[in-house]
Parts: C-alpha cells; structure tokens; sequence
C-alpha cells in the first residue's frame, strides 16, 4: 500500500484491537504500577480483563465487518468487563468512535480523524476533565490535534496521534490531579504519570504499528 | 408514588449494607444493591447497575446513590443506556448519608425531584 | 507517622466494605471497622469502637467516621472512656467519602489534624 | 415512711430500676411502634435489651449499694448493649446521674433534684437538643424544673418529675424533630409522639410508683 492511498477497514480494525490486547497484557503490570502510585493499583487488570473479552467475542463479527462495527463491540465489551473508571471512559470513546465512523467500509486520514475526535470528545463529556488535569484527556487531547495536522495519509495520521499521546502521557507527570482518584493524592501525585494517559499512548501507538 | 433507589458502590458490602440500613427506616421501597464488579471484586459493574434500574423502577422513577467518582461514571454510561432515563435521577451526594435521606422521603411518597432533593440536602445531624 | 481510622457504622457490612474500599487506595493504614450491635444486628456497638480505638492507635492516633447520629453518640461516649482521647478525632465527613479521603491522607503520612482534615473536605469527583 | 421525711436509698434505686425493667419489657411494642412511626422501629428492642442486661449483673451489686452505683451499673450496662441512640444517651444521662449521687447513702429531695438535673444535662451535652427538638429532652427538662419546685418532699419530687414528663412526651407530638432520625421526616413526624421522651416518662414514672 502506499501512503496517502492507504486507508483503514475493518480488518485492520480487528488487527489493531487484537494487538492492543496482546500489548495491554504485556504492559498489565506497568500500567498497575502507574496506578498503585496515585490511585487503587489495578488499572492494568482493569483494562487487560477488558480486552481479553473483546478477544472472545471478535468471532462473533461478520466475515468483513465494518471499522464502526468491530469499534462498537469493543465499546460494549469494555464498558460491561472493565470495572473501573476506564471502562465506561474507553467504553464511551470506542462507542462514540464507532458512531463517527458509521457505515464506512474503511477510514481515511479525514474518516481518522473524525474517529479520534469523537472519542475524545466521548471522554471528556463523560469524565467531564479539562486539559492537564491529569487524565487519559492529556493523552487523547494532543493525539487529535497532531493527527488533524497531519495532512491526508492515514499511516502518517495514526504515527503523529501516537507521538502525540506519547509526549501528552510523559506530560501528565508534573501535574496535580483534578479528576479521578488521583486527585485525592493533592501534589503528592506530582512525578507520576496518570495511568489512563499511559495506556491512550499504547492504544495509540499500537495503532501505528498495525499493518 | 413510589419511587425506588440503586445503590451504586465499588464494595458488595457497602452496597448491600447501605440497602440494609436505608430500609429500617424505609421498609417498603424497593432499592437494588450495585455493588462491586461481576465477580465480587471491589470496583462497579455496568450490568449490575442496569439491572438495579429496571429492578428498582416501578414506573415512579429511580434516584441512584454513588460512592467514587468511578461509580458515578458507570451509572452515567448505564444512563445512557436506559430504556427510560427520563426517570432515573443520580444524586450528588454521599452515599451512605444520602440514601437513608432519600429513603425516608421515598417511604413518604415523595415523587423523583423530591426524594431526589433529599438526598442531597442529606439530613441533619444527631 | 501513620494514622489509624475507625469506621463506626451501624450495618456490619458497611463498615466492612469501606474498609476494604479504603484499603485499596491505603494498604499499609490500619483501620477497624466498627459495624453493627454485638450481635451483628443494625446498631451500633460502644464495645466495638472501644475495640476500634485501640485496634487502630498505634500511637499517632485516629480518625473516626462515622454514619448516622447515633453512630457519632457512640464514638463520643467511647471518646469519653477513652485511654488517650487526646489522639481521637470524631470526622464530620460522610463515612465512604471522608473514609477513603482520610485513608489516602494517613496513607501519605499525613499527621492527626491532616488526616481529620482531609475527611472532612472529602476529594473532588469523578 | 413519712413524707418530707423519706430518702431514697440504694436499695430504692435497685427496685426502681427492677421495675423499670419490668416496665419497658411490657410496653416494648408500643415504645417501638411509636419508633416505627418516626425512626427505625427499635427503640422498645434497644431498652429492653439494655435493662434485661441490667437485670443480670443488678446482683453483682454490693448487697448494699449506694444509689450512685446502682446508677453507674446502669449507665455502663446501658451503653454497651442499648445499640442505640438511647444509649449513649440513657447511658450518659445514668452515668451524671451516678457522678451526682456521689457516695451518699441516700438522695433526699435537694439530692434528688441534684441528679436529676445532672442526668438532663448529660443528655443535653451527648445529643446537643435543645428543648422542642422533640427528643427526651422534652420529657426530662420539665421533669427537672417540676422536680425543684416541689419543695423538700422526695416523693412529692418525683410524683412532679413524673407527672411533667408525661406531659412533656405527649407534647412532642405537634413538634418537628430537629435531631435523631426523626429529623429525617420534617413535617411529617408532626402528630406522632417522640419515642425516647416517652420511654424517659415511663422511666420517670415507675419512679414515682416505686416504694
Ligand atoms: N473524570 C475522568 N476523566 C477522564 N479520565 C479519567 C477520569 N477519571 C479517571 N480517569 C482516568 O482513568 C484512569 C484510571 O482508570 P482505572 O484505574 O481503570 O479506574 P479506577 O480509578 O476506577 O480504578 C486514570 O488514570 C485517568 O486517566
Ligand atoms: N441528639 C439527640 N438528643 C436527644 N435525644 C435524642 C437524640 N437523638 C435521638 N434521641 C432520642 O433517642 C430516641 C431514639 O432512640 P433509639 O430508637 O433507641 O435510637 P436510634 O435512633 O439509634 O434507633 C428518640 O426518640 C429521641 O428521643
Ligand atoms: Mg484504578
Ligand atoms: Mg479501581
Ligand atoms: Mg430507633
Ligand atoms: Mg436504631
């Protein structure tokens, strides 16, 4: 495939999630660190529970689903399994994902970003956090606007979304938490980073990497 | 008129015991306890708290009690979810405390906005 | 310096459960829960939360939370027989809210004062 | 015994306390019912529990005690086994009571009054009512006021003390509750009368009927 002709379907879709599932399971244990330090230590379980239960019910798709389709299963499984704030926060993400994505067979880089914006916008109406409160919105925030910067190839998109949350995570570190459990700590959650942003970086960031 | 209550909690125990305690004062309003994940572990559960609002709503509505902000998030999705939401109230208000307020006013035959504003105007002290 | 708590509630279960739910955000803290009459019934047990007092001062002292009124009669009439009543503080806090609030503060190391101190602001929501 | 002339001895204090028993264990269901009507439907469960107890270590008593520690027996058994409101309060009311009779053999009218009166103020300083909040301090300050007007007949004191009471509890009933869990109701515990002045009334009164 070649940039700017690239777009993403519902297989790869499925590739993506499937990929997140294997990278939230590596990464359980460092995202539950992250979370021992500013809040209740199970952010990793909570969101590895998660996704292995989408892994169960991704045969349940159609041969070909649509990006919209395999993004609403992920919504529904994780706001029913996950058990913490990240469910119904990712839950609302992935869902409203799914309702910008629509019936589209596949997502250009506009199709993308109208995708990444409505689940950020899923996160923020529903936890209701303003940027640098220390939250996965410090993550999701930037990613969308580094992808809308990006131009029309897709690839180059989801890398720049990616950098993005990355940089937004690292950037959580210095702040006091103002939504979450963390925000119970005062500065004493200053030097670490905010769990939920970590994992929007992986989530994105596996996203880049998916073929 | 009477309206029932979902105690959304991230503990079993708080959840049930809240129900417990609010229905010494409140025998005959029907509460549902939502309280911890799937498997009992300490967290909150999507299906629990939809269960509790159609288990809890009579036609007269459900007023729903939260403890962390976590809860007040899942019972917001399951909101969002809810054949009527139009009848489903979430308190801003403490968990515990809340509940027998609104409780007691549900008992009485209060109507959603009422059981609603007792439970956070709470109750006094003593 | 670590702060103990007391959770004087008159459901055995609430009391339980706001330990285990504090006891996630604060593993080290020790807290007693004082929940129900002797026997288990809805009440409150004076011998519980004299109980708690010593269970949970390990020398810096405790914070109390407490549900309804009567709770906080009984956490004052214990206070009155207390051995060291001058390291004993009776939270006006909503007993889950102040509950986790104080345990993280205590968790942090946070003196007697601070501790009572962050029960009764609670903690931001959601 | 004559009148003005009569004092009220430990084994006096024993016997009243005896028959309080008696008393709360047959109107139990109707202290409670009132309890139903505007609080958790225990308070006739909570005293009788507290003075069964009472009953079984009245023997541990010196055989003769003075009224101070039958009071204070009552106080401590009340407060560990009431489960209560009534207790920390009855409790506390006993216990100041106790403080008062000090180590006199006998309470005479002033003395009486003395205890009295430190038994109201215990329950003030526990619960913080003030009159008309429609608690039992509605029954005992009338019973104490009553109790200091009738001159130096020990008898006559309690006749009074009993007889303002009553007519404290039954003027609970037109009252909003300002504290305890009728509070909860506003106007609606209007027209019910307060179960705790009204158990303090019974108390009060088999005072009175105690020879
Ligand atoms: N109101 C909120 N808005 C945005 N993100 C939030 C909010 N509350 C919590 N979060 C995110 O959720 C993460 C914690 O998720 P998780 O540990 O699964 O939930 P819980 O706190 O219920 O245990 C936090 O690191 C933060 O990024
Ligand atoms: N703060 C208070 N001050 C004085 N009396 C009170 C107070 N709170 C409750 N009471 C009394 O206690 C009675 C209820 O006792 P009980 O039913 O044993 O306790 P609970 O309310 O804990 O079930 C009330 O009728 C009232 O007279
Ligand atoms: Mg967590
Ligand atoms: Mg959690
Ligand atoms: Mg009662
Ligand atoms: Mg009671």
């Amino acid at each position: 495939m070649t940039a700017g002709e690239t777009t993403l379907d519902g297989a790869w879709t499925r590739r993506w999630i499937e990929a997140v599932a294997a990278a939230v399971a590596e990464r359980k244990s460092a995202l539950t660190a992250l979370d021992r330090a500013i809040g209740d230590g199970d952010h990793g379980e909570n969101l590895d529970r998660g996704f292995q239960a989408v892994l169960g019910k991704l045969d349940a798709l159609d041969e070909q689903p649509t990006p919209g389709a395999v993004l609403k299963l992920v919504a529904t499984t994780l706001i029913s399994t996950v058990g913490g704030a990240a469910g119904p926060l990712y839950g609302t993400a992935f869902l409203k994902g799914a309702m910008a994505a629509g019936d589209r067979q596949a997502l250009d880089a506009a199709a993308l970003v109208e995708v990444l914006t409505a689940a950020r916008d899923g996160i923020v109406a529903r936890g209701k956090a303003e940027p640098n409160d220390k939250t996965m919105v410090d993550a999701w925030g930037p990613a969308v606007e580094a992808a809308a910067a990006a131009g029309d190839d897709v690839r180059a998109a989801l890398e720049a979304a990616a950098g993005a949350a990355e940089a937004g995570a690292v950037a959580t570190e210095p702040l006091v938490a103002h939504k979450g459990r963390a925000s119970y700590l005062g500065d004493r959650a200053i030097g670490h980073r905010d769990p939920g942003a970590e994992s929007s970086a992986l989530i994105l960031r596996v996203a880049a990497e998916t073929q | 008129m009477t309206v029932g209550l979902v105690i959304v909690s991230h503990s079993v125990r708080i959840a049930e015991g809240v129900v417990e305690l609010a229905a010494q004062m409140a025998p005959s309003i029907t509460m549902a306890a939502a309280g911890g994940t799937d498997d009992g572990g300490i967290g909150t559960s999507f299906d629990k708290v939809q269960a509790g609002f159609a288990g809890a709503d009579s036609g007269d509505g459900v007023v729903v009690l939260c403890d962390l902000g976590s809860a007040v998030l899942t019972a917001e999705t399951a909101l969002d979810f809810a054949e009527a939401p139009e009848r489903i109230r979430i308190a801003d208000a403490p968990i515990v405390e809340g509940a027998v307020a609104a409780a007691v006013a549900a008992e009485s035959g209060a109507d959603l906005e009422r059981v609603l504003a007792a439970a956070q105007d709470q109750a006094p002290a003593a």
